[in-house]
């Protein structure tokens, strides 16, 4: 017979579940609420619907675009903000939080008066014969602005919690800091970080104001599912609702192919 | 001329350092009461701490000069470390620990498990442990584990922060055995943390008495008579 | 702006078109009735008749397009349909172009349009008249318009926008949102010209008696000069456009 | 002198400063613009809309209020997801990150159809007397269900990375799991929790089309500035963008005023 | 009757411990080598690991019993422990860490100073400590903060891993003492995992020598014969 310890560590876990259960509810029911109100007819409708498809294959390369973007450059951006203990620093962090705070049309408007036509560096892109609003460049820029600061904080949170001993140590065995990034931070940041790309992921998929406000609506070129969905809500809410349904089915498909590199590559989970 | 020489002095919090020291081929043993600031001179050494003046030379290489703003990176430094705290990562089985401190990074398992080294994995008999995680071993057995990290270095000075504190007594006998033939062997200098007077009478090293951040007393161990005016070096010299 | 209480208090949810005209309307129809309150709430057409069945307090709905009042009767919400008034459709054409571009057809000189979705009554009017466009000004002259369109948004202010923020060189809008812009107003030729209905729709039981005195005051000459004031224009009887 | 130390860690974290400004620039720039835009007169005649100060005050105290069951509900919730290792928590982990990727007028849809008039728990709602959709608590809830899933995350992989020995220690001197909950997990996590709350409560700043569906759109009663920034948006680009500023300025207050408790009460940042 | 006995069976990877323990007043020795289950048998008895088949009674208290599925768990079994890592909380200040321990949670810092437990906070030269976190402390320090903690406790039983392992000699003769007086003082039973044998001496205690997770040998000092056919004990015995 095993040890009864279990019961106790499941016991003070219920705890838990009783009192996040309200939280849990008021997540989970709507979506449940959307699968009901579907039908599945419906869903095969959205799934045949000529927008589907093409805003699809639209939304997941644009967001595997904007992933690679923040975390080439997020990881070392946060890196810094970890390390970095200047004042300046500190507000560069608190500033990197306002792209969630701003109603994403906002942002769109923003990304329009900074890199449209006549934006302050419109010239200049003109210049090297960049025109990004309407394009699919400019469905991922919208994407980076609105997903990266999930990314930002929680990966400077990450690093920030790293052990620094165990850098020392590294560099005591000859290791650059460059090495010693990859081979020492980066794994023991891990969860941290593959949290933060999650976020930023999912936020990327379900960007909607920025976009339309920077990239517009046009299909096959800039409507990502999102702006689909929209569209179609406009026609009809039940297309619109399986359309979504679909998104999440796609999202479920991704995330769970990202589980796959979430757990440890040597089997341990500590 | 000696083979190393150390400047450093160091504040931390109230705790002020100040010493100068150096060695010969020689080991010296850094002897001293809790808090004396042994941990702070290696780690100084290292340049892992933050000093007001430093100078430290090992070998022909000046490694760090505040008077001349010379300072070479930790990571340039070339010497071996075995932290108090150990310093293992918790990522890594530890086979890959050993290895990592591989500073040409050629040496595979099957080197490490057959080649020059299979005597030091043998001696510290961690070799049944190799696929494990830090955090599937005993606390000796992290510290053979560190050890052995050490021991597959060729550097220019080894710094031993309390090698054997948590091993068992004839691991510490192995340890001593295998430490001392090593570096005279090898030829490679060494700074030795410990409050073990077997470590000191074992490897036949030289003895820096440390107190409250400053040098009391150091010489060779004839050099400290039978009994002490001061009641730490009597209890110490006491030990068998 | 809470406390009135004792006012009596009609909620009227309106298309986002009428954001700039009903404010000054329910400015002028309080000042005529001081015991009167109207709160008025804007979207689009189709989220606010989503809102309405689901069961948002609405006395009165006014939709830009008659389907969605139309859909709302029938599942018995609302009732007794009332054309209000009418919107047509102008190209606007972004500030630097504005001298250049003054006649229909030099919109083909154009590289960036913008139009509604098909899926907003803007849309499906826009797509009218470019399709009519073909058949009158040949094949060649809608393709060109089709393939210059690079959005497709999802109401006349957001279509607007663009061409305001400079992004885009010309876009079919709402007349009434095409006033005290900066932007230069191309009128659709006779033949292609199309309007947007607006028709208001009450809730019966609740509503009553000042539900039915804005419904009056909505037909006052009062009320129409503020609407032609916005470039707004008359139904023009039943036999226009009729149900689309 | 001090040790030259400190020069070779500036270096190499100057090397993520370098990297990172591509995606610095990207965030900064439109916000950026959007300061430029708007002229300081704009910005005054925002702040003297009638719409702005009720909207204002309605968004600080919706979001707030979404914060506090975030927090009191969510923080059990993640607790029980980073200890249970059952393939259901897994499953309820990824379900609870699904809200992020609906686009959230379809989380409005959602939520109308569980707790709408006509939705899934509408009689039982009505039953008690409460007639969720278009009040002020709906504009909470759809808050709560859009800026939860970021709190979850940060705060499941916060607990998860602390140390269980510690807890262990903590237990063998006698202290409940109540009490340990308390003095010993939240300060180790201290980190991780504030970054989820804070991402949380950005986002529930900014929420817009979930509120819109769920809410509605109504001054003084669910028009919170998101809401109120949109309608703007339709009569006055300029005046819009001036009321994203004040928005703005409002979170970097409140922002600011968290700062306060993100530092460690005892002076150390460790 | 024993003050405790402990019988347990565990699991963990490919090691397989199995031993019965008892013990009386006097405290209980554990010795072995690394990674001979010492350190797993302290956790077992404090309801930490995983147990395959355990009996715990400490005092008239059944703590574990798995064939009568009885688990009290662990905050209720007031046993009073030095985890081999310490286990500070980098959190607390030292003070903070000590009163942690309070169980009846009344203990103030001025108490702490001047009330009963003064002599230990003198003994162990912590006072001036009492305000610093546990990163800044030294090695040797943050073990006597430990101990300090586990000594204002009142428990059942005392658990000791290897509690001097990073103590300087006269900071160990010190402990030894304490230990010494105040556990034969209260009446506390303790088991105490040592590599020293001057621990043993010291505190006159009974001896389990562990060899791969089995008890190979028990009994009080004078069991053990100078000359051992084991290398391990021969070498134990040797220490002074
Ligand atoms: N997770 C694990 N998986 C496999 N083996 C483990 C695991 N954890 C511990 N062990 C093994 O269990 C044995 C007993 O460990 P324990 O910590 O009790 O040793 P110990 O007697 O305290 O040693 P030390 O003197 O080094 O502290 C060791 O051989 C260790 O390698
Ligand atoms: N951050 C700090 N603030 C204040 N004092 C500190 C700090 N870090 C270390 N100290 C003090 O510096 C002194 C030297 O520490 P060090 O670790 O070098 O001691 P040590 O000789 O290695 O001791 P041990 O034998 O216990 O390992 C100690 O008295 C310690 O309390
Ligand atoms: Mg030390
Ligand atoms: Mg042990």
């Amino acid at each position: 017979m095993k040890s009864d310890e279990g019961q106790k560590n499941l016991a003070s876990s219920g705890l838990g579940w009783i009192l996040g259960a309200p939280l849990f509810l008021i997540l989970f029911l709507p979506g449940f609420a959307l699968v009901l109100s579907a039908g599945l007819s419906k869903v095969w409708a959205a799934f045949l619907d000529p927008a589907f498809l093409e805003a699809a294959f639209l939304s997941v390369t644009s967001s595997t675009m904007a992933m690679v973007l923040i975390l080439l450059s997020g990881t070392p951006l946060a890196w810094w903000l970890a390390r970095s203990s200047s004042r300046t620093s500190r507000w560069i962090e608190l500033i990197l939080d306002l792209p969630i705070i701003l109603p994403p049309a906002v942002v769109g408007i923003g990304l329009l008066q900074a890199f449209g036509r006549s934006g302050i560096m419109g010239e200049l892109l003109a210049a090297v014969g960049l025109n990004l609003p309407f394009s699919f460049m400019a469905v991922v820029l919208a994407q980076v602005v609105i997903a990266a600061p999930f990314f930002l904080r929680s990966a400077t949170v990450a690093f920030r919690n790293a052990d620094r001993d165990l850098e020392d140590v590294a560099k005591t065995l000859g290791h650059s800091p460059v090495q010693i990034f990859f081979s020492v931070v980066l794994p023991l940041c891990r969860r941290g970080l593959l949290a933060g790309a999650l976020l930023a992921w999912a936020r990327a998929l379900g960007e909607f104001g920025a976009t339309l406000l920077f990239a517009g609506n046009m299909p096959g070129v800039t409507q990502t599912l999102p702006l689909a969905i929209f569209s179609t809500l406009e026609r009809d809410v039940h297309l619109a609702i399986a359309m979504s349904l679909l998104l999440l089915a796609l999202a479920l498909l991704l995330l769970a192919l990202m589980r796959r590199f979430e757990k440890d590559p040597a089997g341990g989970n500590r | 001329m000696n083979c190393w020489e150390v400047q450093i002095e160091c504040l931390k919090g109230d705790f002020h350092l100040q010493v100068e020291l150096s060695g010969g081929l020689r080991p010296l043993a850094l002897i001293g009461a809790n808090g004396s600031g042994k941990s702070t001179i290696l780690r100084g050494v290292l340049g892992l701490e933050t000093l007001e003046r430093a100078f430290v030379r090992v070998g022909d290489h000046i490694l760090h000069d505040s008077n001349k703003s010379r300072y070479v990176p930790v990571e340039d430094r070339n010497l071996a470390y075995l932290p108090q705290g150990l310093g293992l990562f918790p990522h890594m089985n530890v086979a890959e620990n050993i290895l990592f401190a591989d500073r040409s990074n050629t040496l595979t398992l099957a080197e490490l498990i057959d080649g020059e080294h299979s005597t030091t994995i043998e001696n510290l008999k961690i070799k049944p442990l190799l696929h494990r995680r830090p955090e599937e071993l005993s606390a000796g057995e992290c510290q053979k584990v560190a050890l052995a990290r050490v021991m597959i270095q060729k550097p220019q000075l080894v710094l031993l922060d309390e090698p054997a504190s948590a091993l068992d007594i004839l691991a510490r006998r192995e340890v001593r055995k295998v430490l001392s033939e090593q570096l005279s062997d090898l030829g490679i200098p060494s700074i030795l943390v410990t409050h073990d007077f077997r470590d000191v009478r074992d490897l036949a090293a030289d003895i820096a008495y440390l107190k409250e951040g400053k040098v009391e007393k150091a010489g060779s161990v004839d050099d400290f008579p039978g009994a002490e005016a001061d009641e730490f070096l009597n209890e110490f010299f006491a030990q068998p | 702006c809470e406390s009135g209480s004792d006012r009596e208090r009609l909620t009227v949810f309106a298309a986002s078109s009428l954001t700039d005209v009903l404010p000054e309307l329910k400015a002028e129809f309080e000042r005529s009735r001081p015991e009167a309150e109207l709160s008025l709430v804007f979207g689009g057409s189709q989220i606010l008749r989503l809102q309405i069945e689901q069961g948002a307090r609405a006395d009165l709905f006014i939709s830009a397009h008659p389907e969605h009042v139309q859909s709302l009767i029938d599942q018995q919400i609302l009732s007794d349909p009332l054309p209000v008034i009418e919107n047509p459709l102008v190209v606007i054409v972004s500030p630097e172009q504005a001298t250049k571009i003054t006649r229909f057809e030099q919109l083909s000189d154009l590289k960036k349009l913008v139009v509604g979705d098909v899926a907003v009554p803007l849309g499906s009017y826009t797509e009218d008249v470019i399709r009519k466009s073909g058949e009158i000004m040949g094949s060649g002259f809608a393709d060109q318009l089709r393939s210059s369109v690079v959005s497709k948004e999802s109401n006349s202010r957001l279509v607007r926008s663009k061409v305001l923020l400079g992004e885009a060189d010309a876009a079919f809008v709402y007349k009434s949102d095409a006033r005290n812009t900066p932007a230069g107003v191309v009128e659709l030729p006779e033949p292609l010209s199309a309007r947007a209905q607006y028709v208001l729709a009450g809730r019966d039981a609740e509503s009553g008696r000042l539900a039915r005195q804005f419904r009056i005051f909505l037909s006052s000459d009062k009320a129409m000069e503020i609407f032609r004031k916005h470039e707004f224009s008359l139904p023009e009887g039943p036999e226009a456009d009729g149900e689309k």
